[in-house]
């Protein structure tokens, strides 16, 4: 290719300059354009977490029914009776914004790959959506779409959608939230791990095949957000959800054997990160053959490649006597299955197509040397964001005016386009009470699934704010009568560079970490969305409100025994509380 | 009872299906995969909901025109018991095993709810445990359920009274043109029809997920009592 | 060759999205919008050179799959 | 005049519908299908007799509502 590797185009990659200086320092020469990918998006936001990740290592995370915090695909829990929990969230914002439906309909399919890679069966998803004014323009068809498309995905495949939250306020006009969040089922002894191990054992790609979708997705989502976007669009994806349907099935037939040795899906930044991630987990080098990789396009780069977000694949090592048993099950289900490299015991990401090497990266520098930054901050002026009601209004007028706000009024148009009842086990749905609850397939255990944030309590004061969306999520568990047991969480805010946003991420972080040791309600998984703004034609940014969602999950023994909303005739109303 | 319940590729509801037909008979049916090119030993085929080969085409289109369709003909051509719920219900009528089609929902949205339903015909192997004009509750979860069919052949059902289920509201009035008491626009607000020998039974909501008192209810009980009745005898 | 089998709603048989088209271009103020059809069009490269035999396949292949006439019309296009 | 608007998607962009279709073909006994594409066309009566304009019509109302842009392609045919 005949493009001059620099300074200059690393930037245009994301990568700032000392950044690119590192890059130099760890290769010893000159990248070539593919190494020069890899390592824009091994770097960007969305994969190093490299401004928040200080802050993050502060919140609690263990609990003796804690099996995996954060770190894997998504967190696990014991609940009891040999089962565990394993539930993450995730953003899906910007694609969400330039193409609304299947911007939606991919982050459920992306969160659905994390749960089933680690060998559980999802059970229930949840999605929290916060949207601009209801009267700006562009807003109805962003709602209309992600709605449509949360449906979309999570109907096909099967999963009920069982509960999730929607806020409008017009710091989301331009940038709308869409954070998807998964639960599923696993034996608490058979959970898959990412970490590659064995040396020569077989590096295997199954799913859909690659195309151009989404490339640079990784570095976009982490790029401030403006009126260019519009032109970066041909770079949206496309789901298919019925092929992540039958990579469930099949990833889980598979799972029943002890064929697999690491699994991962492919997610953000795709090829690359999956096989940067699963080899450096587990100390070893790998070594991929591109020619191998079944492609939906001809011509198809290196570069594309190893940058390519094409939905529905994943990337698993396999135990060499048994891909042929493998390659049968995928077979069977219709999917691509690929025999694309090996484990070596190099230590690098070697990346080969038409017998040219067009990467080769030490790993160990990749991950070790990949940016942190402790990003300035300054005190925040928490006076004058919520006004109290101008005058006294009248208890009618103010009930009034509360019930007909659309942050308050029926959620039914949602939920009633989402498949609750899939599964036979959802024992109350959406609206029935203050958290979902899903009855555990063969058991009596019912999960309770909830997800929480006020916004403008976060920009009124990020710390209490944190910490509120943290007890209310807890609080709606325990009105149910299960026992909350962790959280996942969804970090969005907007540019960390902002000392003001950076502030509001490290305080909503503190009031989150408070709140989670006090209530014994550790994190065991979570994602975090940053640059989170539009520009004003005046060039003025404006960034979303500060937007922690939580996800909560319980436990409750018996299914049946969860209260719900509804008033059960004859019985006393009774207020419980500090005044 | 020796039910089979046949699993397409995308076919998601099979599982809840085999739970509810286990409830009532004790016996857990049997799994059929699509490629299979024999049904076995059964009495009852079932083909449950779901997105049979992602409905990318029209719903069930795919899935009627797959080989193991042709078993299910020759089955039902026997005069063997084929129940199909909602992408079942589909995949039947594209597949000439019952007739009329079912187009995109009203409203244009996929619709999950509860709806209520009349029994319109009590004499069927389906529905001889409810009395005609009972009203019972059920889940509906579909995009394309908007039941339409020629006026001859609409005649024809409705004369021999073929008509399974119709939607009504919860106190067991119809009206075609309101969408709360017909959610998805069907004509004659029709749910769910037979065959003419009814033995073939296609209805859109899914009376299988409400068998069990501890997640919803059990207003869709009788429809499997009914068949276990019928078939053990 | 290419073949393009266009489907479409019989007469009679209700279009709801032709009717929720019309009504979405009339509220964004394309007046006296008439009847709105939105119908499918199945775009295949079949391998013959031959008109008769590739729309013969066409016809076929929509008699079998793409077309369901309970409820659609069909015509074939070889180009 | 009677317009269509013919809505597909642009290069690149997965179809999976077409990808679907192409499989049901085959395992129908349909032997080398080639790609398959499942497009959209939708057709407009409107107001008028200027072939320029019942054109020029057909393109803002494809802008404005019939086809996605961000990943769709449209074509306007005027009868
Ligand atoms: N996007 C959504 N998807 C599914 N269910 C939703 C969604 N938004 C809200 N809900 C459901 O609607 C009900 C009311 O939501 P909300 O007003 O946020 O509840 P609360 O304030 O009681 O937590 C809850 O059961 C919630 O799960």
């Amino acid at each position: 290719m005949s493009v001059t590797i620099d300074a200059k185009l690393a930037q245009s990659f994301g990568l700032t300059g000392d950044e690119y200086n590192t890059v130099l320092k760890i290769m010893g020469r000159t990248p070539s354009f593919t190494e020069l990918g890899i390592f824009s998006v091994m770097w960007s936001e969305h994969c190093s977490y490299k401004s928040s990740r200080i802050h993050l290592k502060t919140l609690p995370t263990k609990a003796p029914w804690v099996i995996h915090g954060p770190g894997e695909n998504a967190g696990v829990v014991d609940i009891g009776e040999g089962l565990a929990a394993v539930f993450k969230m995730e953003s899906h914002n910007h694609p969400s914004f330039i193409e609304p439906y299947q911007g939606a309909a991919t982050g459920v399919g992306g969160i659905l790959r994390d749960v089933f890679t680690m060998g559980a069966r999802p059970i229930a998803n949840l999605n929290a959506l916060r949207f601009g004014d209801p009267t700006h323009t562009g807003t109805r068809r962003i709602v209309d779409g992600v709605v449509r498309g949360v449906g979309g995905y999570g109907n096909c495949v099967g999963v009920p959608t069982v509960g999730g939250e929607v806020n409008f306020h017009k710091a989301y006009d331009g940038n709308p939230l869409v954070n998807a969040m998964t639960v599923g089922i696993a034996h608490k002894d058979k959970i898959f791990l990412s970490a590659a191990a064995g040396v020569g054992n077989p590096v295997v790609y199954v799913g859909s095949k690659t195309g151009r979708d989404g490339i640079h997705g990784a570095t976009m989502s982490s790029a401030e957000f403006d009126d260019e976007a519009a032109s970066k669009r041909p770079t949206v994806q496309v789901g298919d959800p019925f092929i992540e349907k039958l990579l469930i099935e099949a990833c889980l037939e598979l799972m029943a054997t002890d064929a697999i040795v690491a699994i991962q899906d492919m997610g953000a930044a795709g090829l690359t990160s999956s096989a940067v991630e699963m080899a450096g987990k587990g100390g070893v080098g790998i070594e991929l053959d591109l020619d191998a990789v079944p492609q939906r396009e001809p011509n198809m780069t290196a570069y594309e490649m190893m940058l390519s977000e094409s939905q529905e694949r994943m990337l698993m090592v396999l135990k060499p006597e048994r891909t042929e048993e493998a390659r049968a099950i995928f077979e069977k289900w219709d999917l691509d299955f690929a025999i694309i490299g090996h484990l070596t015991d190099t230590g690098h990401i070697t990346v080969k197509h038409k017998g040219a090497v067009e990467a080769n990266i030490p790993l160990d520098p990749l991950a070790e040397a990949a940016p942190l930054y402790d990003r300035p901050t300054v005190p925040l002026n928490l006076a004058g964001h919520i006004q109290p009601p101008p005058d006294p209004v009248g208890i009618e007028h103010a009930l009034l005016t509360l019930i007909g706000c659309p942050d308050l009024a029926s959620r039914a148009w949602v939920w009633n386009q989402y498949d609750a009842t899939v599964g036979g086990n959802t024992a109350r749905k959406p609206g029935a009470a203050d958290a979902a609850i899903v009855r555990v397939d063969g058991t009596r255990l019912g999960l309770a699934l909830t997800t929480d944030c006020t916004p403008r309590y976060c920009q009124a004061n990020p710390k209490s704010g944190g910490a509120q969306a943290v007890a209310e999520a807890w609080r709606n568990i325990t009105a149910t009568g299960a026992k909350p047991l962790a959280v996942t969480d969804n970090l969005n805010f907007g540019n960390p560079e902002r000392p003001e946003i950076m502030a509001q991420i490290a305080e909503a972080i503190k009031g989150m970490a408070e709140a989670c040791k006090a209530l014994d309600f550790p994190v065991v998984s979570g994602n975090v969305s940053l640059y989170n703004e539009t520009r004003s034609p005046s060039g003025l940014a404006q960034a979303i409100l500060p937007t922690p969602a939580i996800g909560g999950l319980g436990v409750i023994e018996d299914a049946s025994k969860s209260i719900g909303l509804a008033m059960p005739e004859d019985h006393d109303l009774v207020l419980i509380g500090e005044i | 009872m020796k039910a089979g319940i046949v699993v397409f590729p995308g076919t998601n509801r099979e599982r809840d299906m085999g739970h509810a037909l286990k409830l009532v008979s004790g016996h857990t049916p049997k799994m059929i995969w699509h490629r299979e090119t024999s049904l076995g030993d059964v009495d009852l085929v079932v083909l449950p909901g779901g997105f049979s080969f992602g409905d990318y085409l029209r719903s069930g289109a795919m899935a009627a025109h797959s080989p193991i369709l042709r078993e299910v003909k020759a089955f039902a051509e026997k005069g063997g018991y084929v129940l199909g719920v909602c992408n079942g219900f589909q995949t039947l009528t594209e597949a000439h095993l019952l007739p009329g089609a079912l187009l995109r929902n009203a409203g244009l949205r996929f619709l999950s709810q509860d709806c209520h339903l009349k029994v319109e015909n009590s004499s069927s192997s389906y529905t001889h445990h409810w009395k005609k004009g009972d009203v019972f509750r059920a889940p509906l979860a579909h995009g394309d359920g908007n039941y339409t069919a020629s006026p001859d052949i609409l005649k024809k059902l409705e004369e021999e009274e073929r008509v399974a289920f119709r939607y009504c509201r919860s106190d067991g009035t119809i009206s075609h043109e309101d969408r709360a008491s017909n959610p998805n626009g069907s004509l004659n607000s029709i749910a769910g029809i037979l065959s003419e020998n009814r033995r073939v039974c296609g209805l859109m909501p899914h009376p299988e997920n409400l068998v069990d008192a501890e997640i919803g209810g059990v207003d869709g009980l009788p429809l499997f009592k009914g068949l276990v009745e019928a078939l053990v005898g | 060759m290419k073949v393009r089998v266009y489907v479409s709603l019989k007469d009679g048989v209700l279009d709801p999205q032709g009717k929720a088209v019309e009504h979405a271009l009339e509220s964004l103020g394309f007046k006296d919008v008439g009847e709105v059809r939105v119908n499918r069009v199945v775009e295949l490269e079949l391998p013959t050179n031959d008109a008769d035999q590739a729309r013969a396949q066409g016809e076929a292949m929509a008699r079998a799959l793409l077309a369901n006439e309970v409820i659609e019309n069909f015509s074939v296009e070889v180009e």
